[in-house]
């Protein structure tokens, strides 16, 4: 195949060049494949975090201002046994970003790409390391004088507190995987007594603004008034 | 009670005046042709737009727009109306500049302008398109009033492009080693999913078009990745790269969103397909009907792992079924449209559907779902809905069970 | 020559600047979902509208809008781009008085509101819709530039409504008599055409929707007639009323217009039926191509009379020809969309595409069209189109023979 | 079947009233079944037509500035066949209404139902007895003294000049016709020499506008600049 065409199509497309690729596989994976070499400190990263994080996810990422919380939620407990006990905890509020993120490895990829939120692919890689650095830091993960670089995140993954709370024990990644659940087809006195289990909550009624005004004003189905309580 | 729009009588000699007066179009002379040269709906229909769930996200950039199904026909979904999901915002790329990378475990890394693309051999098909978190709001307890916000992040469209596998095996793929795809978006989230290729190469396909004409920029214009039958998230748009590789890439939405959390605390990951589901449009929640009699119900079934077989209707809430008319073709991995008569007597009911699909499964209640995965899963509820119709004509989201 | 986009090259350490750089899309945050509540295309789409065509007509609203196919895809046409023909204006009708009549040899004259006829079991049903005088300006000689020109008079969309066949029963439609409906469109022209019911019972429809939605005032909202097969005049928009009777109306546009001059000075009325016919839309007439080298050739094929069976597709001008791909599903009365990999060599060419129905019939050539039916028929045009490439990447409009 | 509704469909639709029935069935059939009584000379006709038709058709329907002329081109010979002589001459420029309008019919309800262009519904069944007159006279079909009324209206269809030019002998009213063209479904060496018949004048090249601007900006198809020659 020569660089300007193939043989199958010719005349489209061309080989990439080494910098173009360069320039585009910046993903990282689990096992820290397409990340750069560098490093970072938590008390660098807490500079940059706040300066560049912390007015939407707040100081200690706690915010739940603009997006849900980054920090929170796990214990040391958590960093020994890799998985988030509180998760198993049908009260707990809110799951933050440590309480799922497994691998170290998807903090740094989306960050590098995606963060700043209005600014994304500003960071450099040194950055990048300090930024993930300070949220370790903040979950207990790495200790305050934490330097993370690319010869010693490998250790770190083996701490991440939610590093075995993922499965793929199910069948839904492919069209060939069993359904956990299966429904039933009786067709004739199927339920002795239909129980209502759940209604529109009443102040749900007009949360999502006026009914009518979200349908047509002619035809069969016109919106009711959700201004107002049901028609009597 | 109902009976809100009595049905007008008139005597011998009298009549409708919308009948017996001549109307304005009547007896002027209407509009040029190409007055719009692109075309817009009618001013009667404004009330039919994508709109957002107030509370559902923080900013309006990652966000969803949903869209309105109840009130829209067949299978098709308008493209001004189908529904928008981004997570760091939409840009109009220019497509002059926009370049498709593939790399990895390929013999030579490839660059594809959208001239390039374009002149590849196309496919063209059908396929309904559904976010894993569409019902999501619901998994806990009623949430939302209307199918356009417990169903309406879902389109269906006829996509054009090259299939996935034309341009792996064009850039001498190595699919032996390589079953898994990373599939990169060119906005501020660079959005990134893997794909697994097992599973999708044969219908997977790189698309420009989308309802015969371009992608809209909501959609991914110039280009975005379909994926048939898997959740819309990996619908990668404004698709920039792809990468072959031998393991899954744990990206942000796949380890962070887009994961299911079980009763026991741990969370499915890579919870790829959307399972067979239906839904009643017509009339569905926040709905008003006018008068007793006649209706023909309506709705949409799906199924990501195949064709829609069956779809059953319950005016009961559950207790008795009878089997709808299916709308023809049937496609894989596409919409189905069915409907169903039914006269209303004025007394209450409870409206469901419930799809069965060429595999055999069966939609299941809410209940079913909960017993097995708990009510936080966010992801991938595809339970029987339930409207209940009241005496007064009113239609409101319910569930029972 | 050909090569007018030479593939750019760059030494290593060097690369495409549209790689190397980083794109505002990717580096500032987007915009907002809904920030168009009902969407548009991209603005890079500015140039594929609805165009008339200078001189056809004396004023534009008894006029022609041509759908852009040049820059289409797939099979469905964007309700935006939907051609426009009106004879008297179009207007936005108010559905709320809209009424549908049926009278005539009827048991009981019947009056119908849209809330009435939404009720209504509907289907939803894929077909085309094409103007008896698409092509029409062709017969002579070749006349236009573009295949918006030669054959935008040509649409398909996913319709919704009742069956006509319903309608009619519940009013007790005499069908052994009354073998011909007259159809009305409530616009100033008060379009009135005679339908075939024996032919076309079975499958017409009283739809409101189109592509999902309702359909556009253009269009005839809120209510046509929808008569798979038939030239598109027969789809009476702003639909008002249906008269059964024993024998054709001979109204305006089937005894003025609509009729074909043969050569010994006979008008053919009620010619009604669009035949089987295709065109190649990329490349076509006006197009430029960049590059010798791989193309995929891609086109639209339909009858009035069933299915789509084959296409077949020359690059030298009818002397050899290849079958293309059709993509699928094939519905009856429905375009099909064919594609066809070729590489141009940088000379010369001419390229036809000639299509086959179910039925047998063969998509003829315009020679042997004229040798039967003269020059003069203006409607119902289906002769194989040719399109010639010349070795500087211009196609043009040609008829060969 | 009740008034306001069947059984099949309860609640649907209702009988229409007579006078609905008379204010909407206006259509006026080759048999004159639907024709309103009435009358209108010449004379009359002349004076509507000069007032409300004359400046969009031409005082004598001769014009050609906003639609084809409605008269001209018929002679008092077609008038007796029945036949329309210029219609089987190839180098007639231009068919005019009544050269190919079979029926008189067809004129009375299309005048009623849709004329003037801008205030259709406008005329009484009078006003349209005399232009329908006054059009025939423009013809030589009736005389210019000429008084039409629904008893003669059946002998001047008997004088109508097209009335024996329309023929229904071909397979196109139906899907079950028999078509009367078929092509060739040969695949190799069809033709022995392929020649170019017809080609786009080029005085139409540029006559729709610049093309290039009628395709896209990208892509591999784009429009070739027609304010110019072909690029060499
Ligand atoms: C202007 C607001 C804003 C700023 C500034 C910002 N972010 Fe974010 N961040 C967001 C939003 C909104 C999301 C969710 C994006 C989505 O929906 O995919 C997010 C998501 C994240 C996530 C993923 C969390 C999860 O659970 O999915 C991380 C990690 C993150 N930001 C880190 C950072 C870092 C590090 C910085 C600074 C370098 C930063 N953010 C600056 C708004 C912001
Ligand atoms: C404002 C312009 C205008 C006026 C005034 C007008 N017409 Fe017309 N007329 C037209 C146009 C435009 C058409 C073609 C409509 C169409 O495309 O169906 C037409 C069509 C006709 C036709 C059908 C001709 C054919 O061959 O299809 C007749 C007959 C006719 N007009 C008669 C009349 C009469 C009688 C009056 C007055 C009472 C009248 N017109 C006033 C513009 C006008
Ligand atoms: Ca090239
Ligand atoms: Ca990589
Ligand atoms: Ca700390
Ligand atoms: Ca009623
Ligand atoms: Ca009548
Ligand atoms: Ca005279
Ligand atoms: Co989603
Ligand atoms: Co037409």
């Amino acid at each position: 195949q020569s660089t300007q065409g193939s043989t199958k199509f010719p005349g489209i497309g061309r080989n990439a060049t080494p910098a173009e690729v360069i320039a585009w596989d910046i993903d990282v994976r689990p096992d820290f494949k397409g990340l750069p070499k560098g490093s970072g400190s938590v008390a660098q990263g807490q500079v940059i975090w706040e300066s560049k994080c912390a007015s939407c996810h707040g100081v200690f990422g706690e915010s739940n201002e603009i997006f849900t919380p980054i920090a929170g939620g796990t214990t040391v407990d958590d960093v020994k046994t890799g998985r988030v006990a509180s998760l198993a905890d049908r009260k707990q509020p809110q799951r933050t970003t440590l309480m799922k993120v497994p691998t170290v490895s998807t903090l740094w990829d989306y960050i590098y790409r995606a963060m700043p939120w209005n600014a994304p692919r500003s960071l450099t890689p040194d950055d990048t390391y300090a930024i993930v650095a300070f949220i370790l830091s903040l979950g207990e993960i790495v200790p305050d004088d934490f330097v993370l670089s690319n010869t010693n995140i490998a250790e770190v993954q083996k701490k991440m507190p939610n590093r075995n709370g993922m499965t793929r024990n199910h069948g839904f990644w492919s069209i060939n995987g069993k359904p956990d659940v299966n429904g039933s087809s009786c067709m004739n006195n199927c339920v002795k007594f239909v129980q209502i289990g759940s209604e529109l909550p009443d102040f749900a009624r007009n949360a999502h603004g006026n009914i009518a005004e979200q349908n047509r004003l002619y035809g069969p189905y016109r919106g009711s008034d959700s201004t107002k309580p049901p028609i009597a | 009670a109902a009976g809100l729009a009595a049905p007008m009588a008139f005597a011998a000699g009298e009549g409708d005046p919308a009948i017996l007066e001549k109307q304005e179009w009547q007896t002027t002379l209407g509009k040029n042709v190409a007055t719009m040269p692109y075309g817009v709906p009618s001013i009667y229909e404004a009330n039919l737009i994508r709109r957002e769930s107030p509370g559902l996200t923080r900013v309006s950039a990652a966000s969803v727009a949903f869209t309105p199904l109840q009130g829209l026909f067949g299978t098709i979904t308008p493209n001004g109306l189908h529904f928008e999901r981004h997570h760091q915002g939409w840009y109009n790329l220019n497509p002059e500049t926009h370049r498709l990378m593939i790399n990895g475990l390929v013999k030579n890394a490839r660059v594809f302008t959208m001239n390039d693309l374009m002149r590849l051999p196309s496919v063209s098909r059908t396929h309904f398109i559904e976010c894993g978190a569409n019902t999501g709001l619901e998994w806990g307890n009623v949430a939302v009033p209307t199918v356009q916000y417990t169903h309406g992040m879902l389109s269906c469209c006829e996509f054009t492009g090259v299939p996935l596998k034309v341009l792996l095996q064009e850039c001498g793929a190595d699919l032996k080693k390589g079953k898994f795809l990373l599939a990169e978006g060119g906005d501020g989230s660079g959005m990134t999913r893997t794909i697994n290729l097992e599973a999708c190469l044969e219908d997977t396909i790189v698309a420009w078009g989308m309802n015969g004409e371009m992608l809209r920029p909501e959609n991914g214009f110039p280009l975005r990745l379909v994926v048939p039958g898997v959740q819309g998230v990996s619908w990668v748009k404004w698709l920039r790269r792809l990468e072959v590789g031998d393991m899954p890439w744990n990206t942000k939405d796949e380890a962070v969103h887009y994961i299911e959390l079980m009763p026991d605390g741990m969370h499915r990951q890579y919870a790829s397909i959307q399972e067979c589901k239906s839904v009643i449009t017509t009339p569905s929640g926040g709905q008003q009907l006018l008068d007793k009699g006649f209706y023909n119900v309506s709705g949409m079934a799906w199924s990501g792992r195949g064709k829609i077989k069956r779809v059953d209707v319950s005016f009961d809430g559950g207790n008795n079924w009878r089997t709808a008319r299916l709308e023809t073709p049937v496609l894989t991995k596409s919409i189905t449209r069915f409907n169903i008569d039914w006269v209303w007597d004025g007394s209450p009911a409870i409206l469901q559907s419930r799809a069965i699909d060429d595999t055999g499964y069966i939609q299941p209640s809410i209940k079913m779902l909960r017993d097995v995965r708990g009510n936080r899963s966010i992801y991938h509820n595809n339970a029987i809905q339930s409207w209940k119709l009241d005496s007064n004509g009113e239609v409101s989201n319910v569930q029972v069970g």
